[in-house]
């Protein structure tokens, strides 16, 4: 199903977004991931009952600011709101911000989808 | 209200719903998981079923020859059962009693001594399949 | 003017078994604005699916959530077995087809006694959840667990069912419908039901698209979406079609949960009587290639979709998990407005909420 | 041992709490109270205050936001008593060994009087491990008369 994969750069994001979403489309989730040096963000949106499937990906490093998208549809919110503290993507323009705690506590690692800060994780189990 | 009449009456004349569990003991069904026993016979400590748990309900130790198990740690996903290549491993349906404290089995595995002969007397067949 | 007060609607509710926190402003007794906070569920599942081997993500995914766990693990086994990819045969598609097709049929049992506690229909309540028993006893008849399967595994499943145990399920399948329609009745005609129900917490169709809804609540709204019309599994060959309601009320997402629940009776039928002959697990061999796919499934509460990357290693380079319940809560923050304040559980309740799930 | 002592064994109250559990334990405590199971034949009642409550049934592996819930609600709970921990993940963490949000089982915030084995636990084990308590609630009056 990604064989309609766009990239776009993270400006484009709004406007292409925003074609999607006036022809009918509906957002179903963001994915980031961790490339090293940079963050690979891609938002899916799907098309005719769900039988399509629109990604549109870009690539920003890691200091770099990136537009919100909930400034268009709340939708998002959530999503955006768990890359911001799970990958320390830095998102301007929250249309809600939980401020980095929406599902992490206060006493919790910071961003921890990282691959640096993967191998440190707790140890559970008794 | 009166759409419930019928399963009102159904309820009023048939029998009781509920299974008098202490008392009645239903028995659960023949390949139902219920708990995880060993083999000390079959087992040769390979490491299969430590390497493959996913709830890391499982640990070994070759020099002292022992195969320990966390009861409280099982998740009964019969993933050990599945992959042990000596079939040491089985699922009873019965399930685990409540208890206190953790309890830790300790298992002395002697798949090895008695494996040794058969091994060597089976040496043409096929190896055990092993993913 | 009136008097606006704040006021916190969980973590504890009784209405709700799970920790999700509303903080919700009210002018009198109308709601003005709604908050949702969440993160009491929090494990860091989709971490742990990174530094497990692939094998062993099943178990962990399963657990997302103990109602649709069945689904959790038919997503991400095939979304693993995308990578290959892997042709799998068609026993395994039918099989799995039917024991998803078994765990809607629990979870809607549970969601409408759940909803029938919610406005204090508490003998209706206990109906539903004594049909329910019945579904659960054919799980673990065939599966040999009662909440959590685990039959799944890469490139197959480990359970079949007997031609013996095919013969139960039909039977107790027919049980669980003369049942459930005596109590279905109830629920669409009883005056109580309508007047808590009919109404309240209203969705349009653009409002529910435009906030990504998933599932009964973006069907309940009009729109004909359903990740079964991609054909996933045995869909493509059973006789489907979504269930679509047009009124956009909790009333509404009933029904519809109400219709799918003889839908998936019919789909198990139909799937018993067409399962074919053949082998139920192929053999996978190797690591996971490193391409990255994704894979959309129908759960119980909406669409379920799993994105993954595979690198060649026994890790998967990112596993995401968009749960149906993440792809909701926004919808609250729409329909809550302008209810009032006894309405709240039975709204709240009418997206079927699942924590675990959205929070992973 | 006084009647009203021996009437809270006879009939005790419980309180469940939900950490952070995939579910699979809650609906069995759920499924236990429906008619098929059905431990209201024992007296127990789910409770939603935990000053009414003298069993705490506890589910899923603690997390670093619950575990101070948890710590104020076992506060609250009146003396003598009782927790239960149900399922795998609150006896020890489970399957969430190695999730970085899970603290472990239960017993590394409050102490836990017996666990239950399981994932997801059966009812009947749930009602097992509730008698296993209540002997245990009983045998505790008795040291202290």
């Amino acid at each position: 199903m990604m064989e309609n994969l766009k990239a776009i750069t993270k400006d484009e994001l709004l406007n292409e977004g925003e074609k999607l979403l006036t022809g009918g489309a509906k957002f179903i989730t963001a994915v980031c991931r961790d490339l090293g040096e940079q963050l690979e963000v891609t938002y899916f949106f799907s098309l005719k009952g769900g039988t399509e499937m629109y990604p549109l990906r870009y690539t920003v490093n890691k200091e770099e600011e990136v537009p919100s998208f909930s400034q268009i549809t709340l939708a998002t919110v959530l999503i955006e709101n768990e890359m911001k503290e799970m990958f320390g993507l830095k998102v301007k323009d929250l249309a809600l911000d939980f401020g980095g705690h929406l599902l992490l506590a206060q006493d919790s690692p910071v961003t921890p989808l990282l691959k640096t800060t993967g191998k440190t994780a707790s140890k559970g189990g008794d | 209200m009166p759409w419930m009449l019928p399963t009102i009456l159904k309820n009023f004349f048939g029998g009781p719903a509920t299974r008098l569990y202490p008392a009645e003991v239903r028995e659960p069904f023949e390949h139902a998981r219920g708990q995880v026993s060993f083999n000390e016979d079959k087992c040769t400590l390979c490491g299969t079923c430590v390497r493959r748990c996913p709830a890391e309900a499982l640990s070994q130790d070759k020099e002292k020859n022992e195969l320990v198990f966390y009861p409280a740690r099982c998740i009964i996903c019969e993933v050990c059962a599945d992959i042990c290549p000596r079939k040491a491993i089985d699922l009873i349906y019965k399930w685990r009693l409540p208890f206190y404290t953790k309890p830790v089995e300790v298992y002395k595995p002697r798949g090895k001594e008695s494996g040794k002969a058969e091994k060597e007397a089976a040496a043409t067949r096929e190896p055990a399949l092993n993913n | 003017m009136a008097a606006r007060t704040t006021v916190p609607f969980g973590p504890q509710h009784p209405v709700l078994p799970e920790p999700i926190q509303l903080k919700i402003t009210y002018e009198d007794e109308k709601v003005v604005e709604v908050v949702p906070a969440i993160g009491y569920g929090h494990r860091g599942i989709e971490k742990a699916c990174e530094l497990n081997e692939y094998t062993k993500n099943i178990y962990l995914c399963e657990r997302i959530c103990g109602i649709c766990s069945y689904i959790h693990s038919v997503s991400v086994v095939e979304v693993t077995e995308k990578l290959w990819p892997v042709e799998l045969p068609p026993r395994v598609k039918y099989l799995r087809t039917i024991w998803a097709e078994m765990s809607r049929t629990h979870s809607h049992l549970l969601w409408l006694g759940l909803l029938a506690d919610a406005f204090g229909f508490e003998s209706m309540f206990l109906q539903f959840w004594r049909i329910r028993e019945r579904v659960l006893d054919l799980l673990e008849m065939t599966t040999g667990q009662r909440v959590i399967q685990s039959v799944n595994v890469v490139g197959g499943v480990r359970r079949d069912i007997s031609p013996e145990q095919k013969k139960t399920c039909i039977e107790t399948l027919n049980t669980v419908r003369k049942e459930s329609e005596a109590l279905i009745k109830v629920l669409t005609k009883d005056y109580t039901v309508k007047s808590r129900t009919i109404g309240k917490g209203v969705l349009t169709k653009e409002q529910a698209l435009q906030l990504g809804c998933a599932g009964p609540t973006l069907r309940g709204s009009g729109v004909r979406e359903d990740a079964r019309l991609t054909k996933y599994d045995a869909y493509g060959e059973l006789n489907y079609e979504p269930v679509v309601e047009e009124a956009g009320d909790s009333y509404a997402r009933a029904l519809v949960r109400a219709r799918e629940l003889f839908q998936a009776i019919d789909l198990q039928l139909e799937a018993l009587a067409k399962l074919p002959e053949g082998e139920i697990a192929v053999r996978v061999r190797g690591n996971p290639p490193a391409n990255e796919d994704v894979m959309r499934t129908e759960a119980p509460r909406g669409e379920l979709f799993y994105y993954a990357k595979g690198n060649g290693t026994r890790n998967l380079e990112r596993l995401k998990v968009r749960t149906p319940t993440f792809a909701n809560i926004p919808s609250l923050l729409v329909m809550l407005p302008g209810c009032e304040l006894a309405d709240v559980p039975v709204i709240v309740l009418s997206i079927d909420p699942c924590i675990s799930c959205t929070e992973r | 041992m006084g009647l009203i002592e021996k009437s809270r064994i006879k009939s005790p109250w419980i309180l469940h709490f939900d950490n952070s559990s995939c579910n699979g334990c809650d609906i069995e405590i759920l499924a236990c109270l429906t008619p098929l199971y059905d431990v209201e034949r024992f007296g127990m009642v789910n409770m939603g205050n935990p000053k009414h409550a003298d069993v705490l049934l506890i589910t899923g592996p603690v997390n670093r936001r619950t575990a101070r819930v948890l710590k104020n609600l076992y506060a609250q709970v009146p003396d003598p008593k009782i927790v239960i921990a149900v399922g795998t993940c609150a006896s020890s963490g489970g399957v969430f060994h190695n999730c970085y949000n899970v603290l472990g089982g239960v017993d590394k915030v409050i102490p836990v009087d017996v666990y239950i084995p399981g994932c997801a636990a059966r009812p009947e084990a749930i009602i097992d491990g509730v008698v296993l308590a209540l002997q245990k609630l009983a045998s505790l009056r008795g040291d202290k008369k």
